[in-house]
């Protein structure tokens, strides 16, 4: 496969044809922020945080879903960017009920992170404050929908990873749910195979194992990438 | 000649008191600061009014009670630079848990009545306790804010570096390292 | 079927036709106000006076002035009468004999009529949509032929393209050039077709009809150029997507694609030729994202009409993966008049960037209500005020939006801007499928920018956080302005939603929600900083 | 409304209800369709128009016969506002909130219409009476404001004779 040469914040980096401009980055050891992005899972660019300034292009294109070109110029890390991604990551803290300091994925969680590298200090907008379910029908785990930021991870992980589609999304705007069959209690659902992939592929503090207090989940987002990689190696 | 202390106020609005506790836990460097501030209004302090011209005005605490309204109000006008302290102060956090759940009146209803005791009654009528607003708010959907460190509760080693950059007449630093919610 | 056939039953119609025909409106608007009764009545009237054989009613497509309705338009040269009850079916009847009449008439030529230029809308209203005979005799189907026997595909698209047509979904994208790129994307092997035609019938602008219209009036209009469109572009199967609130459309939609098929005009071997096209109707169920062209890809597959990011366009990759044209209804309704007369005579309507006319939906606070297509260029003055009429009380009109949810505020001071994709979004609007919505001094501003942030709110897929959260923080913002407890602080992070917004969403309906805020803040400030002036809670 | 498990059973019986019809009615649709998955919206659209409303039963029978995991169909169904889970009153008023309704006056349209009703927009009267829904556009704007009234257009609509009609409709003894 042909090497195309780009430029990414200044820096010359050379990239696999088809290769995404995230990717590219990240082989260079630039990082740009995602969160809707999981290795192993298809993109959907949704979340809008690894919008990338091109020359040429008046849009401001997602990193995760365009493929690098010979001769690109990429700025990963303008003001007008920096400004963009704050405003999306306090957008979202006002959307539900993230609140960190009584979240089992405090210190594992990465819409935190996100504040934090981005310098969210505070949040301009209204909390909207709705009144969300928790749902712990399931014997191992459970779904505080106050947290989930609607990436649809455990979704495209349940669908393209496990290949059972348990999880969907109903409804549409700021009242979408991710739900589990027909909208039943998640404990109900016989399609769920208990595998714990969403678990593992939910950025935040959503999808939890029943029993975790305050900081104490353990999840391997990396899971999702191994078991996709391994994949690929028949007997 | 030495320079004028610097007045410093600490405030306590709806929260736990875990930032002011988070603070005492500077140890030495409390003495430190002694040297350099003027407490003049602080829970652990006797003062009963706030003062004038307060320079520095740590806030901590949620808005959500009318005794939080006025108070938060007499201290934005009254200080110079005003620091929300601690995530009630910057999000609304615990104290804010209630929101989801209606008005204050609803609230009262659900949480005395129809969880408690079904032939119990919403207290009314004292003055001794302030009424609670209908929602919770961070203290910048209020007043102004000039500087925000969240956390719950902020590390001392983070007041600390706050403390020391306004003390300096400088920006508080805003590293990674200084945001962590929770 | 062939030419001979097509003309033979072109002739076949005509002269079964009585010598005067008594048109009557079945367009919904006038459906809605008592046009079925009025037409039966007219039936009874015209047997009671002995009248059957020398003249016949016949139901017909749109008749223009909507506002006004039911109409009845006696042909030929006979007069135009407006707000028929149906008590006056004997003395419409009576008329035709001489008989002095009191029936509300119509000047047909007051500007409202005289200044239209139909292309499109040229046929509505003088046939009977749910006979295809009907559509024949009044040239239907001919461009069909002409194409499939005499032009290569190539030579299809050349023409379009001399036309200089864009597309009247709103964005103006060439549509030649559309059409070029699907012709030129490689379909992936598999079975079945592998390029697709799509007609986007998912008009979802509030005050907006044109397509409704044409749908309900001239159906096979539609049909005959999307098969140009398939011819050109190597496609074997269609889909007309039309939006569930439109019964009345998908019902003769229905009946226009089985007629077509019984004729041969649609299905295998289309003019005895090697050409296939089917068609099938897909019906909207409620969400005006679907309008996106890839939202709409994915419910044709039966999916949530969610946006996927562009590229890949679905000019390279649409339904199932396929190359895929996606056009608007007034778009393929464009496609028959060009081919039978020609690019050069298209081209010469309109103006140097904007070729042909545009159809609109005159609505709101204005005399003449109804459906208008006119050339490209004509000033907003000389709609609003001669083809319109101002308003109905005769005070000043203060602005016209256009454009919708994605468009903006003009207001009367900017009405000499003409119709075309460059002038309306140099005034901060856009030309957007059609609707035009007048307004005069009793309509609040600010009140119309959350209406509009309202809508697009509940219309917001969900999909990217801009646009969810991003409209409802916004339309929070509005409302407290709107009611009095707005603050500077609460305008500014108006724009900087907007901006975020514009910039980041992940598709038209996100990035152009802002629009009516920018445009009333742009035009009408001073209205958003009266609401502050009266704020309970100045900032 | 008659849920389809619950008229399952009686498909094997002569003389069969309306319901049982209804479900072959819906079971052709597919069939038509091939039971193709992208037909699923034609499919809801047919099953809602037979029985009012998309039961949880009717959504999983769509989902078995489609191939396609239930969660998906329950997305599809609560994206689209078209599709209703919850059964529609016997009687509907439809309110257009399009712009050119809007800035006729809709809005006071439908404020009348709560109060009379004493129903909120998009809800249901608790005896399955009415139910009083607004829509976003009919496209009958040269009419405006124009109302919905168990599926007739009313064109000009006025508050007060709109109100009577209601009570009509809702009271055809005149009581």
């Amino acid at each position: 496969m042909a090497a195309k040469t780009l430029t990414i914040d200044g820096t010359l980096v050379s990239a696999r044809e088809g290769e995404s401009i995230l990717e590219a980055a990240r082989e260079a050891g630039i990082t740009i922020p995602t969160l809707c992005h999981l290795d192993g899972l298809s993109e959907v660019g949704a979340c809008r945080l690894c919008l990338v300034e091109l020359t040429g292009s008046r849009r401001l294109q997602p990193a995760c879903l365009t493929p690098v070109a010979e001769g690109m110029e990429v700025r990963t890390s303008t003001e007008r960017l920096r400004e963009h991604r704050r405003a999306i990551v306090e957008l979202l803290f006002a959307e539900r009920g993230h609140v960190c300091a009584v979240c089992v994925a405090s210190g594992a969680c990465e819409l935190q992170d996100l504040a934090a590298r981005l310098g969210v200090t505070h949040v301009r907008y209204d909390y909207l404050a709705p009144a969300c379910t928790v749902d712990i029908s399931h014997p191992r785990f459970g779904i505080d929908h106050h947290r989930c930021v609607l990436c649809t991870r455990c979704v495209r992980a349940c669908d393209e990873v496990e290949g059972v589609h348990t999880w969907d999304v109903a409804g549409r705007g700021t009242a979408a749910r991710v739900i589990t069959d027909l909208h039943v209690p998640w404990g109900q659902a016989t399609s769920c195979t208990s595998c714990g992939k969403c678990l593992h592929a939910c950025p935040t503090g959503a999808i939890f194992q029943r029993g975790s207090s305050v900081a104490e989940l353990k999840r391997d987002p990396g899971v999702i990438a191994l078991v996709v990689a391994a994949r690929k190696e028949r007997w | 000649m030495t320079a004028p202390k610097l007045r410093l106020a600490t405030v306590w609005l709806g929260g736990c008191s875990g930032c002011h506790m988070s603070l005492l836990d500077l140890d030495e460097w409390l003495i430190e600061l002694a040297a350099r501030v003027e407490l003049v209004f602080s829970p652990i302090a006797d003062t009963k009014r706030f003062p004038e011209s307060v320079d520095l005005a740590l806030v901590e605490g949620a808005i959500a009670n009318e005794e939080h309204l006025a108070l938060i109000t007499l201290v934005r006008r009254r200080s110079r630079v005003l620091l929300s302290l601690g995530d009630c102060a910057v999000t609304g956090n615990v104290t804010a848990l209630r929101n989801p759940l209606g008005t204050a009146a609803s609230i009262l209803q659900q949480i005395y009545v129809d969880h408690g005791d079904p032939r119990g009654h919403v207290p009314t009528g004292s003055a001794i306790v302030p009424a609670l607003l209908d929602r919770v708010l961070p203290v910048h959907a209020v007043v102004p804010v000039d500087c925000f460190l969240p956390g719950c509760p902020p590390p001392a080693p983070r007041i600390r570096a706050v403390l020391e950059a306004l003390l300096a007449g400088e920006p508080p630093p805003a590293t990674p390292e200084m945001i962590r919610f929770g | 079927m062939d030419r001979t056939e097509l003309h033979a039953i072109a002739e076949r119609e005509l002269a079964s036709r009585a010598p005067v025909r008594i048109h009557c409106c079945m367009a919904a608007g006038c459906q809605a106000t008592g046009a079925a009764e009025l037409r039966s009545r007219l039936d009874t009237a015209l047997a009671e006076a002995g009248l059957a054989g020398r003249a016949e009613v016949v139901p017909v497509g749109c008749l223009s002035l909507c506002g006004h309705g039911p109409l009845v338009s006696i042909v030929p040269d006979g007069p135009l009468y407006a707000s028929v009850r149906p008590d006056d079916a004997p003395a419409i009847v009576a008329a035709l004999q001489g008989a002095p009449c009191a029936v509300r008439q119509v000047d047909r030529n007051a500007p409202f009529f005289a200044r239209q230029r139909p292309v499109v809308l040229r046929a509505s209203g003088s046939f009977d949509p749910e006979r295809i005979e009907e559509y024949i005799a009044v040239g239907g189907y001919q461009a069909l032929a002409t194409v499939l026997h005499d032009l290569s595909p190539a030579e299809v698209i050349e023409q379009i393209t001399r036309s200089g047509l864009r597309g009247r979904g709103g964005a103006g994208y060439p549509t030649g050039l559309k059409w070029a790129t699907v012709a030129k994307s490689a379909a992936p092997p598999g079975d079945g077709p592998r390029k697709f035609v799509v007609c986007n019938g998912d008009e979802g602008d509030p005050g907006a009809f044109m397509d409704r219209s044409i749908l309900e009036s001239n159906p096979h209009l539609v049909l005959e150029g999307m098969a140009i469109a398939a011819y050109a572009v190597g496609a074997s199967q269609g889909y007309l997507y039309v939006r569930g609130e439109y019964p009345l459309a998908i019902q003769r939609l229905t009946k226009a694609i089985s007629q077509a098929r019984k004729y041969g005009l649609l299905g295998a071997q289309i003019f005895e030729s090697g050409f296939d096209f089917r068609v099938e109707i897909r019906v909207g169920a409620g969400a005006f994202v679907c309008g996106e062209e890839t939202a709409l890809i994915a419910s044709i597959e039966g999916r949530r009409g969610q946006p996927r990011p562009r590229p890949p366009y679905p000019a390279e990759s649409g339904l199932w993966g396929c190359p895929t044209l996606i056009n608007n209804v007034e778009t393929f309704a464009n496609v028959a008049p060009i081919i039978q007369h020609g690019p050069e005579w298209f081209a010469a309507i309109g103006t140097a960037t904007s070729k042909g006319t545009k159809v609109f939906a005159l609505t709101g606070n204005v005399r003449n209500t109804g459906l208008i297509e006119v050339p490209m260029g004509m000033t907003l003055r000389e709609i609003v005020e001669e083809l319109g009429g101002g308003t109905p009380d005769g005070s000043p009109v203060k602005a016209v939006q256009t454009g919708g949810p994605s468009g903006g505020c003009i207001p009367a001071a900017r009405f000499d801007t003409p119709v075309d994709y460059e002038s309306l979004a140099a005034a901060g609007s856009i030309m957007g499928s059609g609707g035009m919505v007048v307004m005069d001094a009793t309509t609040n501003m600010v009140e119309i920018a959350r209406y509009y942030m309202e809508f697009c709110r509940d219309e917001s897929c969900g999909k990217c956080i801009p646009c969810r959260v991003g409209t409802v923080q916004m339309h929070r913002l509005l409302s407290g302005i709107a009611s009095g407890h707005g603050s500077a602080a609460d305008l500014a992070q108006l724009e900087q939603l907007s901006q975020l917004l514009r910039e980041t969403s992940l598709c038209g309906l996100g990035q152009s929600a802002p629009n009516p805020v920018l445009s009333t803040l742009h035009y009408f400030r001073d209205e958003y900083e009266a609401c502050l002036a009266a704020s309970k809670d100045p900032g | 409304m008659v849920s389809p498990s619950a008229a399952a059973p009686a498909q094997r019986d002569r003389g069969a209800p309306p319901a049982d019809n209804r479900l072959k009615i819906v079971e052709a649709t597919m069939k038509r369709h091939q039971y193709r998955p992208d037909a699923l919206i034609e499919v809801l659209h047919k099953a809602q128009e037979l029985y009012g409303h998309l039961s949880p039963e009717l959504l999983a029978l769509v989902a078995r016969r489609l191939h396609l995991p239930p969660s998906r169909v329950y997305g599809v169904a609560t994206f689209y506002h078209f599709f209703s889970l919850a059964p529609q009153g016997e009687h509907t008023c439809t309110v257009c909130l399009g712009t050119a309704c809007y800035v006729k006056g809709a809005a006071t349209l439908l404020a009348a219409l709560e109060a009379a009703s004493g129903l909120r927009a998009g809800t249901t009267s608790a005896d399955g009476r009415l139910s009083l829904l607004t829509a976003r556009c009919l496209g009958a704007c040269g009419i405006a404001p124009a109302v919905v009234l168990d599926g007739t257009v009313v064109g000009h609509a006025a508050v007060e004779p709109l109100v009577e009609r209601l009570r009509a409709l809702l009271n055809p003894a005149g009581a």
